[in-house]
């Protein structure tokens, strides 16, 4: 099921001035800021029911798809809302769609923060359990300080794909916030002394769990790109403000054919990753290998195409773009995180190269 | 719109050339069909859509290129007919037309977009001269015509005598946005080939060239998701837009990326593509030529950016 | 000359840090050697090769960026004093400088590049404040200076009153030479340890980064070898010159692609640096945004393309 | 030995002088538009003892070295003047390095048009004879339908690296113009059907050949690199002299900053290259390891520079470019040519890379 246009205009309305409302409380930014998450900005989203929206109908919530929910996060690229709002998406589609019996985790993710822990999302060494038990230490995973629940993949020695869903309170994770350029992805050290997963917190093993694992790599994929979209889309429309307002030489900057130039540029980049988003998102409920691909593709795309429209930005601002009090900056700083999330375009596109040559990727 | 868009997938894919009425089956007709009177309509539609009468279009001149406003070829009233003097360039297929849609000014004193006329020009009139320009890639698609003397009948106006800028711009308009979305699936064709050929590769080329291939694939699917959204746009009669120099700029970029990528793989043969064992690689060569010419036909690529920048983001006209 | 290039390369090569007093050193030194009275030289000179007094710069200004020549801050007489109002930024370690030179209109009517002044001002003067401002980087090099009444003696006007803009632009000429080859030398030092990170890679990976290796050399030979043409001119006097711009936009190319490719290596790690296992790869990420400010800094490369067309190519101003 | 300053000027004078002189009589251009090689342009080059620079004093020539010989391939790239004088003088300069004693062939190559025939140029299967036997169908020869001599390096069968010299008339070698874009290249199939080098043909073997070999590419891609320089330079001229005559828009379109833009970036791109060009000759004489990676480097540089110059010249023209009446296009196909001639920017960048790596590269 989706929502008809009108619908899904009045929901983003909804979710924006939400967002704006949220912001414009004098605590909020200063929370995101430091550590990309805060309490009241996550309850904005869970008591706008944000989440619902991924939520099946027979688990009570609104059913919708990935692409309803999306522009949620094109809305927090905008906004830097920060937040695990990938993390808790990515994790309910692919629990309603792998899991949906865990009706117990479709409401904790509708309501608490998730942190997930995978090696395919910063590019780490894979994660090993040994007779169930995980003893390692991850360098970053997003949000980790900030959740109340552990998405984990890993693989159990001699006995393949396993995901379980920990509680973050647990006293064998450590969680410490790292220093970052980039403070709204929440990049925190983790570390695992002797987890061991209860039989009940282990959500799938084997065959089905590597399907969970690649459709929450996909939709965490497509959702990271969707933030970029949105994320990217703010940085031009701050930049055609900026050109209007400032003057160089006796005119607005915006009235030189150097600037314009730019500015369209961007103004391509910027709808050409909206138009593949939405045409990734369409295949969101297809089949699962198309929707990897698409998912892969789109990635690719938004891993260039944001960071070349936010590096235009700050060209087309100047000097006031490299400063922390003008919030440019962290925009850049932030699509350079969204960039090298799940996969950056060197990855994505080199993976994809091989699959087209062995014609595991067929071009229709 | 559908139908159209499904029956050139069908060409391409077999690869066959261009449509010989193209001209008048995707620019003039729709124009005749949406401005011409009853009489005009009959005289030209039915033969044009039987490919009886073929079609080519004079707007461009030397010194209106990407500035077509300033056009001198001039049609002036001379009794029941219109003269006309002048010259155009850069028309397609000239030299098989039996028609020419001409944009032609009809008061000589009138400058920019002013007294502009779209006129139906009958290429076997006395007085018409064609030359052929033979491009880089050696083909000769494109034509100069010189117009002298000719004469033609008053009723050959479409449309009012001074509103052939509009109709010019609406024809333009439906030609890039018609001409994105064919020449779109003309890539994906080359594209497949070029994964034959780099398939056909030892293995350690073939990894090298993995990644290229990869991008190539990325920036198709991004045209083909905008291509959904131009089809849209089309559908909702959206058109002509300042989205069409967006989709224009972005078919630049993904044809000139494929083409450089292809002939990258012929190396120094790249000129000499009939000397490597890759069969018709001099398809790739001249896509390489004229991927260059496209970031200028039609309006350069820095025309199409500064539409985007005073149409699409409504900043002042840069001086 | 030969003898300050190798000075700065084994600087460079140790990996110290940029020499504290290398804005009177490299930047205003000269400029008062140059325009300086015997009195002017006598007391400041001997003080600044020393390292006894510090000097900033104070050129840009809130609405002054790019645009030097609108700049508002004010040195207007009062009896045997100047004083000086208005608003300076973008001044590199100004809280710990002595002294700042300063470009200040003296008078408020006139225009562009007259009646500009270069005042040199004691830091210490009532009514000086500086601002620092913190950078992406999270460094605070540069600052915000205000003069509020600040009370300049008549005798620290270096050159004529009006000579400032000439004195400004000859500045400017040799920081840019100067700094595109201190630049080029930490940028080579960079490229030393990305190649030591990506041998110590398994050798697939390493494999995957080799031709961007390959292009970055390539990249850092020909910005090598455009120094040595800079050089050559510096010792000719060949400064200011249009041919500043020219390296300016060379050391900008090469050191994004740098920063970029090594920062690429770092993938999702590159803004949290300390969490991946290359030792002080938070050089490059730092790099990296520092590298985006250098399109900017000291005239962006939009202005420094302008230069070229104007100076080199001779066309005509852009309206 | 090398010209000083102003001789040198004085040289180029004269070379650009008798260029553009023969350039001038009616029959010239056709002929180097139809197979890139005019009879009497070459009698210029001969006669006006280009190649001569590069024969050593004591075979009676002028002594100096490929850095006073560059120059002339600015200027034919400049002019497009066809020939091959960039085989000419890789020879010259190769074999008066590793075999100065063979005079006879250092006068052949003052006078006489050359081909070389090395898997190296065009990316060709190794050549290799058997029993001192050649035959092959080469794909594509430069110049070999108006060569008088063919210099042929190969693997002897069990023997190791060989360099010949051997009458292009032979009857065992048979050449046929290929169609091209590029005429100026002179690219011609070339037939070896059971080509025997006499032992008097065989200039060197083994080591000797193959450091031989190795300079003569070194030399043909620097030589190359620096033809690519002064096209890009002419390119860059043509386009501002066309910005300052053509109009759009009631002003020349040299006065807008889109084109100003474009014009600049073609300036950085003219002058880098030359600067790298003049580094890399600078380097001409010193050891020949060095010398070897600053023409692959240069050749890497030329290979984009060039093409990036030109491909911005068509841009600046607009359509006119794009026609075969007016000239540009041809540097374009030349440019697109030489590009690839003797390895692109790919090919010496990946294995720059790769020696990087490995140490056998090191930066000083």
């Amino acid at each position: 099921m989706a929502l008809d246009s009108d619908t899904a205009t009045e929901f983003r309305r909804v979710v924006r001035d939400s967002m704006n409302a949220i912001l414009a409380r004098p605590g909020t930014r200063p929370e995101l800021a430091a550590s990309g998450y805060s309490d009241s900005a996550w309850a904005t989203a869970r008591d706008g029911g944000w989440l619902e929206v991924l939520v099946p109908e027979s688990a009570g919530g609104a059913g919708l798809g990935l692409q309803d929910y999306a522009p949620i996060l094109s809305e927090a690229g905008a906004h830097l809302f920060g937040g695990p709002l990938i993390e808790n998406g990515a994790a309910l589609r692919a629990i309603s769609t792998h899991a949906p019996d865990r009706v117990d985790l479709l409401h904790q993710f509708a309501h608490a923060p998730l942190a997930i822990v995978d090696s395919a999302a910063t590019g780490d060494r894979l994660l090993v359990s040994d007779d169930g038990v995980l003893t390692a230490e991850l360098p970053a995973v997003r949000f980790a300080t900030s959740a109340r629940w552990l998405l984990v993949a890993y693989v159990r020695r001699g006995n393949g794909p396993e995901v379980a869903v920990v509680d973050a309170r647990s006293s064998a994770a450590e969680a410490s916030l790292r220093p970052s350029f980039d403070p709204y992805s929440g990049y925190a050290a983790l570390r695992f002394d002797a987890l061991r997963p209860a039989a009940s917190e282990i959500v799938l093993s084997g065959a089905q769990a590597q399907a969970l694992v690649a459709d929450l790599r996909a939709a965490a994929r497509l959702l990271a790109s969707c933030e970029l979209s949105g994320l990217a889309a703010r940085a031009l429309d701050m930049s055609v403000e900026y050109a209007h307002q400032r003057r160089q030489f006796g005119r607005t900057i915006g009235s030189f054919q150097a600037i314009q130039q730019i500015l369209a540029d961007m103004t391509v980049r910027t709808l050409s990753l909206q138009a593949m988003c939405q045409a990734a998102l369409k295949r969101a409920d297809g089949a699962r290998g198309a929707f990897c691909r698409v998912a892969n593709v789109a990635k690719a795309y938004a891993a260039v195409a944001a960071r070349e429209v936010v590096e235009a930005a700050l060209q087309v601002h100047g000097g006031i773009a490299f400063t922390r009090e003008f919030g440019l900056g962290s925009y850049y700083t932030h699509a350079l995180a969204l960039q090298g999330y799940y996969g950056d375009h060197h990855q994505h596109m080199s993976e994809l190269g091989e699959q087209l040559i062995s014609g595991e990727v067929v071009v229709a | 719109m559908a139908h159209t868009i499904a029956f050139t997938q069908e060409l391409v894919r077999a690869r066959a050339p261009q449509p010989v009425g193209a001209i008048g089956l995707e620019v003039v007709g729709p124009t005749i069909l949406r401005y011409g009177s009853d009489e005009l309509r009959e005289r030209f539609l039915e033969r044009l859509l039987a490919g009886e009468e073929l079609w080519c279009q004079g707007f461009s001149e030397p010194d209106a290129g990407s500035d077509l406003s300033s056009l001198r070829t001039t049609a002036l009233e001379d009794r029941d007919d219109l003269v006309l003097n002048g010259q155009k360039i850069w028309t397609s297929w000239a030299t098989d037309a039996d028609w020419c849609a001409v944009l032609a000014r009809m008061d000589p004193d009138a400058h920019a977009h002013r007294a502009i006329g779209y006129l139906l020009v009958d290429m076997h009139s006395p007085g018409v001269t064609v030359r052929e320009i033979t491009q880089l890639t050696g083909e000769r698609e494109f034509c100069e015509i010189f117009f002298a003397d000719v004469h033609v009948p008053r009723s050959q106006i479409l449309g009012g005598p001074g509103e052939g800028w509009t109709m010019a711009m609406d024809t333009l308009g439906h030609e890039r946005a018609g001409y994105a979305i064919r020449r779109g699936m003309e890539n994906r064709t080359a594209f497949l080939d070029l994964i034959d050929v780099v398939r056909g590769c030892d293995s350690e080329l073939s990894a090298a060239h993995a990644k290229a291939l990869g991008e190539l694939y990325v920036r198709l699917e991004v045209f083909d998701a905008n291509v959904e959204v131009t089809v849209e746009r089309l559908t909702n009669g959206d058109v002509p837009s300042p989205h069409d120099s967006v989709d224009k700029l972005l078919l630049t970029e993904t044809e000139q990326f494929l083409y450089e990528t292809a002939t990258d793989l012929l190396g120094a043969l790249r000129v000499v593509p009939d000397a490597s064992s890759i069969p018709d690689a001099e398809v790739w060569t001249k896509g390489l030529l004229y991927g260059r010419a496209a970031s200028v036909y039609g309006g350069s690529s820095q025309i199409q950016r500064s539409i985007i920048a005073e149409r699409l983001l409504g900043l002042p006209k840069a001086r």
